[in-house]
């Protein structure tokens, strides 16, 4: 296993009353996948936010890389290497499937408002490169034959994988998936696991939130656990699978 | 009890539902199964009443609803609780409860009402400490819960449920799909499930028809459903 | 000066209130269409002309007034029917621009009938001013703060605690959910539509004694409705009330302690300077939008 | 599929008709007056076209543009006529001080969101207005700035003709310079923007950054179409930058279509020529006042925008798409694109 | 077509041949921020149009047309609505425009075609060689009002004006006579001319102790002006400027405006003056006016009946050019009983208007009364 490129320390968020995140602590190493699990309400959704920033937490801080992120604007992120889907979809209702994805290659390009207004050459080859990368993550998906539509007009299952498209056309290091696989059909999952398992051989890492235990059992690396906010395990799948207060607390009895 | 012939639904120039006809009586509940695209929800959403169909017709009770508007169709007894959830997210959770209520709401009584919001709480305990915190608020899951127990709220003879176990813990899938069951069993209500988690959905589901590319290609009891190897190895994953 | 400042809070709050009539009528239509009806305005300014007319036939007061507000209500529901429901497709934005040439239009048949000259009547209870510390408050004022806190208590009740009024409130957060728990989604913008436009019926008869209606007035009054509503947090009828008057105040104590040629500027200097510190407004609720 | 398709989607044909109807057009309407309404369609596009860029593609829906609009003509006007500073130079000054002012402006202004940024553009314009009116000294006040010199070229005076072709002239460079934007990277991050925020920064891109460079163009393009105007008609007033004047603005870019180039140019010239054929039917047929062409005006206004909800533009690409796909299944099969602006006529 | 640019227009005798019709533009502001001085004024306009259809629309045996424009209350309208009447209809004078900002920027327009330009409204900064005016110089209006001062040995007042070009041209011309006068203008207020409410500003004039207070401006801002001013219960006198003098103001105010005063047009009391010519001529217009339009004339009606009919003075003596009729202008206009005051134009002065149609009034009983 690689060393370790995001650290997080007792991180804790509260709303009002509520205490959504208590304390929570864990690394992720370079190549690996990491899945969070917990109950409806765990808190799982607002740990990935302060992650990624979109949320400041009550207490606590984030290292991607080494560097302290919790300071710094969302926007920074991507470029330092990390991306998200959102559990809401957060797509472009009023784009094409392809300019979706073209956003996500962002921090590749160097097209400014002067240089796009004038056209200068170095716009055509932004442009080109974009395309290529954003086709190529739609190929990878499987969106390629319906680049070209509206993406509002998308089922839901194939919106979600227009965002995790999104999320890796920009070969970040460590992806953040809020349920990737909600609401897909089997082979859908199949191949989006397939697609996950592949580009972590190529060294990305992965941090995703999972409902679907048959997917979070095959392709986590580790598992993390919440409840109440809290981080209640830690492990391997085999260990979390056995493990009393996960199921009593998450799986229930019988594992479907 | 309700009863559809060859309905037909376009999105611009698509037909997204192809023909469609089949029927589900009273008590029973009748899964929809198919892949990522095929006009599922485009389904459920016509027969609620968000899209217009353009040919065919829809039964409830003898009784067309062809074409009618949704909020119509609700007060006929029919509740969609839609993909996506589509709660109201602004206002508290108690006001979505009582929303839920809506069209017969004139009719019910102060204390009855109370004890329906009640009983959802009962049914979805991790609501509770939200009664008052907005809709929006919630987590994925609770927001789906919401949904689903807003949509029970209006006592409907008919329950369109599409996926309603996005985003819920494996524990609550389970839970809730027991729910169906038992309020089946108790009022006689009758179910419409969508689902992408097949094996469960078949496992509840009196019967199921397999949904492709705006047609239905393949029906039956589940029993049958299950056991039989084209739906074990599309649908279930497993390899026959 | 101690005078001075007295008349100026109440010189503010009377301007200020009404403003805050017409942002009662904005948020009203707002809450459930999402639409800002920059034609409410031109509702108040036609509610005091019709008033003014039939006051002027020798129509006791009140009937006048409530026939009115009625006339209002029937004009605000075929508008409604004709302008807005048509065009129900169309993207929001769209949709303030037809209220904007509803303004225009209702403007021109204001000037067609009444002329450019202002239409008014005397005050209503009296004309003898009321004495506070050397300062005065003319009877009419009184009454435009009473029909002021009426009105918001009666609006509050209805969007807080009656289902109508919430369901109101369900179209704007998502039509379609509204549409499959049974509202039915069209008849509720008319009937938000002819609230608002009744609401500016009552502006404008409060306002017939004080100030006379002009025709051209409703744009101006619209604005400043806008002005006190966005300040408020856009939804909530409470916060367009104090919204107004705070408006009214920052104007008059600007125009009376500072300057009054830049009395506006400053006023609207203040405001952004407010609107950087809560960019949501005064009783901004939470979207309840989160990622 | 070709790349070329995205990036140059159809611009040049469309771009070579305007080039040819703004050659054509003089010639088809000869009095001086109708020539000042293409005049004035021209300086009108030049500030919906830089709105289309700020509203239509990024969702901020400036109430202010008329503002800008007088910072523009007011800086021209005064620093001619008080300053004697060449004409050309003044413009060029007067789009420098609105490129600071609408930096400095935005910078905090573009952190409200929706409604709030409409605002705090509006209370902009408000102080702009009474700034003007009640620094008289300066600008003359409520009775306006008369004396404003004309452009010219080597001691030629641009008027008329001359004038028509310099406006339209710029009128293309902004069009350009809009669609060039708009079909590339920035374009789709505009869209973004109006979309989601959230969604928008964290694929990398500096929201804020975006928006105020684009509101700074928007407002630069105001400001050039307002001297434009005050070298035009040598005087200006206050009254020609109210509030009001802002909302005409956005009106006209959604009639045309608030996310096109043409609509913006569109909606200039429909609207405008709206009032004139309005005043003209009115005063010729009806032998009414200009009460009843308010009341008729409000009419047509309300019923062009329920005809046309996404725009003229939408309306004319939806009759040529017909006619061409009609043309086309005759011979290739059709592929479906559309990328960034809605197109006419490609 | 062919093309012309405004400058070749401006060489071409824009007139004489095409059609037989002699064509006279106006331009008023019949909609918009200044329309209630615009409507009454239009009014007045077609009300001379009807009466010269009446007679066939023929003058000297010439066929003579009023064109008349609405430009909006916006002053490049007004300039684009010249240009449209002077290209289309080959006008030979205009009339026009109502408030003061569009017509010195209408003025430069009609200056540049060479057409003859009777101004309603006191161009204040010098006049061109075609511009003319019949509305009396602000000086000369408040010059009734100096006198009042004096023989009531005020010797301070405070100033309150709309924010638009009369106001802040009367407060200029009001200060230059105060000095002249001897009198001090210990306050100045002023307000947006929508402002529903001004007891701020009556306010801060009442802690300035001043002896009188000069009101510039129209209804309706005149009349809530009024109206806080009895209701502060302040009783020095308020002196309202000739855009007040309407009934509009007069119903406005109700019993509020009781000893209130005004400065207006001997049309708002033509019974109580002796019998003169140019009474006679105010009296038929006043009656015919109210006759068609139910309700009483102004003096904004009296200025836009003067400009035209001093075009068609000048058309009825044989003038049908541009040039002739400007030059008619100044050479052959001494003395004329105009409404609104007697008018004599000469080389030096394009719009000498006497203050003899105008009078000061107090308003008792809701009505017009003559201040001796
Ligand atoms: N902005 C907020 N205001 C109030 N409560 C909030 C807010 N955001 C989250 N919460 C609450 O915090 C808790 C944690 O929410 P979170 O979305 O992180 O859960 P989750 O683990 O992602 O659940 P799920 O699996 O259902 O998506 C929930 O109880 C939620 O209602
Ligand atoms: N508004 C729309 N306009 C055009 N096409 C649409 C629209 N909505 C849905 N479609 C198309 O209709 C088809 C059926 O969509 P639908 O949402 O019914 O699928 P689904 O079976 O529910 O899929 P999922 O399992 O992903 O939810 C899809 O191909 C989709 O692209
Ligand atoms: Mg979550
Ligand atoms: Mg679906």
């Amino acid at each position: 296993m690689g060393k370790s490129i995001l650290e997080i320390d007792d991180l804790t968020k509260r709303f009002g009353g509520i205490l959504a995140v208590n304390d929570i602590s864990f690394n992720i190493n370079e190549g690996e996948i990491v899945a969070v699990i917990g109950p409806n309400g765990a808190g799982k959704t607002t740990l990935f936010n302060m992650i990624s920033n979109v949320i400041m937490p009550t207490q606590g801080e984030v290292r991607f890389k080494g560097e302290k992120i919790s300071a710094r604007k969302i926007h920074t992120l991507a470029k330092l290497g990390m991306t998200r889907t959102f559990q809401n979809l957060l797509i472009f209702e009023n784009m094409s499937v392809l300019e979706n994805v073209m956003l996500g290659t962002h921090i590749k390009l160097n097209t400014t408002i002067l240089t796009a207004g004038f056209r200068l050459p170095s716009v055509k080859k932004d442009e080109e490169m974009s395309f290529y990368m954003a086709s190529e993550a739609l190929e990878l998906v499987g969106l390629k034959s319906r680049m070209y539509e509206r993406a509002e007009t998308l089922p839901y299952g194939l919106q979600k994988l227009l965002e995790i498209a999104r999320a890796i056309v920009s070969n970040p290091t460590l992806v953040l998936l809020d349920e990737p696989m909600a609401g897909l059909n089997d082979s859908e999952k199949n191949k989006i696991t397939q697609v996950i398992l592949n580009m972590r051989k190529k060294g990305y890492s992965f941090l995703f939130i999972e409902h679907d235990m048959r997917v979070v059992m095959e392709m986590a690396d580790r598992i993390i656990v919440m409840d109440f906010g809290n981080k209640i395990a830690e492990g391997s799948p085999e260990e979390i699978q056995k493990d009393p207060k996960v199921i009593q607390a998450y799986l229930g009895e019988e594992v479907f | 009890m309700l009863e559809v012939k060859e309905l037909v639904t376009y999105h611009g120039s698509i037909r997204t539902i192809d023909s469609i006809s089949f029927h589900v009586n009273t008590g029973e509940i009748v899964s929809i199964i198919g892949a990522n695209g095929v006009g599922k929800s485009t389904l459920l959403g016509t027969l609620a009443g968000l899209y217009r169909p353009s040919q065919g017709e829809i039964l409830l009770d003898g009784e067309s609803i062809f074409s009618l508007p949704a909020y119509k169709i609700v007060r006929q007894g029919i509740s969609l609780v839609p993909q996506g959830r589509q709660i109201f997210s602004s206002l508290s959770v108690r006001k979505n409860l009582v929303l839920g209520m809506y069209h017969n709401y004139q009719k019910t009584k102060k204390n009855l009402m109370k004890s329906k919001i009640d009983k959802m709480l009962e049914i979805f305990p991790s609501l509770k400490k939200h009664l008052n915190n907005m809709g929006g608020n919630l987590s994925g899951g609770e927001q789906q819960m919401l949904a689903i127990a807003r949509g029970l709220m209006s006592d409907p003879k008919i329950i369109l449920l599409d996926e309603p176990s996005i985003g819920l813990a494996p524990i609550i899938v389970r839970e809730i799909l027991e729910i169906l069951q038992s309020v089946r069993d108790e009022f006689g209500m009758t179910v419409i499930l969508v689902e992408q988690n097949v094996k469960a959905a078949l496992k509840i589901s009196d019967r199921a028809y397999i949904m492709d590319k705006g047609k239905f290609v393949l029906s039956g009891h589940s029993y049958e459903l299950i056991n039989n190897p084209m739906i074990q190895s599309t649908y279930l994953g497993l390899k026959t | 000066m101690p005078e001075q400042i007295v008349q100026f809070t109440i010189t503010g709050i009377l301007t200020g209130s009404i403003y805050a009539l017409v942002a009662i009528g904005l948020v009203t239509f707002y809450n459930v269409t999402g639409i800002l009806n920059l034609a409410q305005g031109d509702f108040v300014m036609l509610g005091g002309m019709i008033f003014v007319s039939i006051y002027k036939l020798g129509l006791p007061l009140l009937p006048a007034a409530v026939l009115s507000i009625i006339l209002i209500a029937i004009i605000g529901i075929f508008i409604e029917r004709t302008a807005i429901y048509t065009a129900r497709n169309s993207p929001i934005i769209i949709l303030i621009s037809i209220t904007v040439g509803l303004g225009i239009f209702l403007h021109g048949l204001a000037l067609i009938i009444w002329g450019t000259s202002p239409q008014s009547t005397s005050s209503f209870i009296g004309s003898e001013p009321i004495r506070i510390y050397g300062a005065v408050l003319p009877p009419q004022g009184i009454l435009v703060i009473i029909s002021l806190l009426l009105l918001l208590l009666v609006l509050y009740i209805f969007f807080e605690k009656t289902i109508l009024g919430t369901s109101l409130k369900a179209c704007m957060i998502n039509p379609e959910a509204s549409q499959l728990v049974g509202i039915n989604v069209r008849n509720m913008s008319m009937l938000s539509f002819t609230i608002s436009a009744a609401i500016g019926a009552i502006g404008g008869i409060i306002v017939a004694p004080i100030s006379g209606i002009t025709y051209d007035m409703g744009l101006m009054l619209s604005v400043k409705g806008f002005m006190a509503m966005v300040i408020g947090g856009m939804t909530n009828v409470f916060g367009a009330v104090v919204g107004g008057l705070i408006l009214g105040l920052f104007e008059s104590f600007t125009a009376g302690m500072i300057s009054t040629i830049y009395s506006d500027a400053i006023s609207f200097v203040i405001l952004i300077l407010f609107l950087f510190l809560l960019p949501n407004g005064l009783f901004a609720k939470s979207k309840g939008k989160r990622v | 599929m070709d790349i070329r398709k995205i990036l140059y989607n159809g611009r040049w044909k469309s771009l070579m008709t305007m080039l040819a109807l703004i050659l054509i057009a003089p010639f088809l309407f000869s009095s001086s007056y109708l020539l000042t309404v293409l005049i004035l369609i021209g300086i009108y596009s030049i500030v919906t076209l830089g709105l289309s860029l700020l509203t239509g593609y990024a969702g901020q829906l400036s109430l202010g543009q008329a503002g800008f609009f007088a910072i523009g003509a007011y800086t021209s006007g005064i620093l001619t006529t008080a300053y004697g500073v060449s004409p050309w130079i003044a413009i060029i000054i007067a789009m420098i001080v609105t490129a600071i002012f609408a930096y400095l402006m935005g910078i905090p202004t573009l952190k409200l969101k929706e409604y709030f940024f409409s605002l705090a553009t509006m209370a902009f314009n408000m102080i702009v207005f009474i700034l003007i009116v009640g620094m008289y000294n300066f600008t003359g006040g409520a009775q306006g700035l008369i004396g404003i010199p004309k452009l010219s070229v080597i001691n030629f005076p641009l008027e008329g003709l001359s004038y028509y072709f310099l406006v339209w002239s710029i009128v293309f460079v902004v069009t350009l310079f809009s669609m060039n934007i708009i079909q590339s990277h920035v374009g789709r991050i505009l869209r973004g923007i109006h979309s989601s925020e959230i969604a928008t920064s964290t694929q990398g891109i500096n929201v804020a950054k975006y928006k105020l460079h684009i509101f700074v163009i928007s407002a630069v393009f105001a400001s050039l179409a307002g001297s434009l105007y005050a070298h035009f008609f040598n005087f200006i007033s206050p009254f020609s930058f109210q509030v009001s004047v802002s909302i005409q603005f956005l009106i006209m870019l959604f009639v045309g279509g608030a996310r096109s180039s043409w609509g913006a140019i569109l909606g200039a010239s429909i609207m405008t020529l709206l009032v004139e054929l309005i005043d003209w039917i009115v005063s010729s047929f009806m032998n009414g006042g200009g009460e009843l062409g308010l009341l008729i005006y409000g009419f047509m206004y309300i019923l062009v925008l329920i005809l046309m909800p996404s725009g003229l533009v939408s309306i004319i690409t939806k009759v040529t798409d017909k006619l061409k796909t009609r043309f086309q299944t005759l011979f290739y099969k059709k592929e479906e694109v559309t990328i960034g602006e809605e197109h006419i006529g490609d | 077509g062919n093309t012309k640019s405004s400058s070749t227009v401006q060489n071409e005798p824009s007139n004489t041949n095409s059609s037989d019709s002699i064509n006279i533009g106006v331009l008023v502001a019949e909609t918009g921020a200044s329309s209630s001085m615009g409507k009454p004024g239009s009014e007045a306009v077609k009300l001379i149009d009807d009466q010269l259809k009446k007679n066939g629309g023929m003058i000297n045996g010439k066929k003579v047309e009023i064109h008349l424009q609405d430009f909006k209350s916006d002053d490049p309208t007004a300039i684009l609505k010249l240009k449209d009447l002077i290209s289309k209809e080959k006008i030979v004078a205009v009339v026009g425009a109502t408030n003061l900002s569009a017509s010195s920027a209408v003025s430069t327009e009609a200056e540049k075609n060479k057409i003859p330009m009777v101004s309603l409204a006191s161009l204040p900064n010098g006049y061109g060689h075609y511009i003319f005016g019949v509305v009396q110089k602000d000086i000369v209006i408040q010059s009734v009002i100096v006198d009042y001062l004096k023989k009531n040995n005020i010797k301070s007042v405070a100033f309150m004006h709309a924010r638009d070009g009369f106001g802040q041209n009367g407060l200029k011309s009001f200060q230059e006579l105060g000095k002249e006068n001897n009198i001090d203008v210990v306050a100045v207020e002023n307000f947006e001319v929508l402002a529903s409410d001004m007891t701020v500003q009556l306010t801060k004039i009442k802690a300035k102790n001043p002896d009188a207070i000069i009101v510039w401006t129209r209804p309706p801002a005149s009349g809530v002006i009024a109206k806080n001013y009895k209701q502060l219960g302040l009783s020095i006198p308020m002196i309202q400027s000739h855009a007040t003098a309407n009934q509009t103001f007069l119903d406005q105010v109700g019993t509020d405006g009781e000893g209130q005063l005004v400065v207006g047009s001997k049309l708002n009391t033509i019974n109580q003056f002796p019998d003169s010519k140019q009474i006679k001529i105010s009296k038929d217009f006043s009656e015919a006016f109210s006759k068609k339009y139910n309700y009483e004339p102004n003096v904004f009606s009296g200025y836009a009946y003067d400009g035209v009919q001093l075009v068609l003075d000048a058309i009825s003596k044989g003038n049908d050019t541009p040039e002739k009729i400007r030059d008619y202008f100044e050479n052959g206009i001494h003395n004329y009983p105009g409404i609104t005051g007697t008018i004599s134009f000469s080389k030096d002065d394009h719009s000498q208007v006497a203050p003899d149609g105008l009078a000061l009034f107090r308003i008792q009983n809701q009505k017009w009364t003559l201040v001796k």
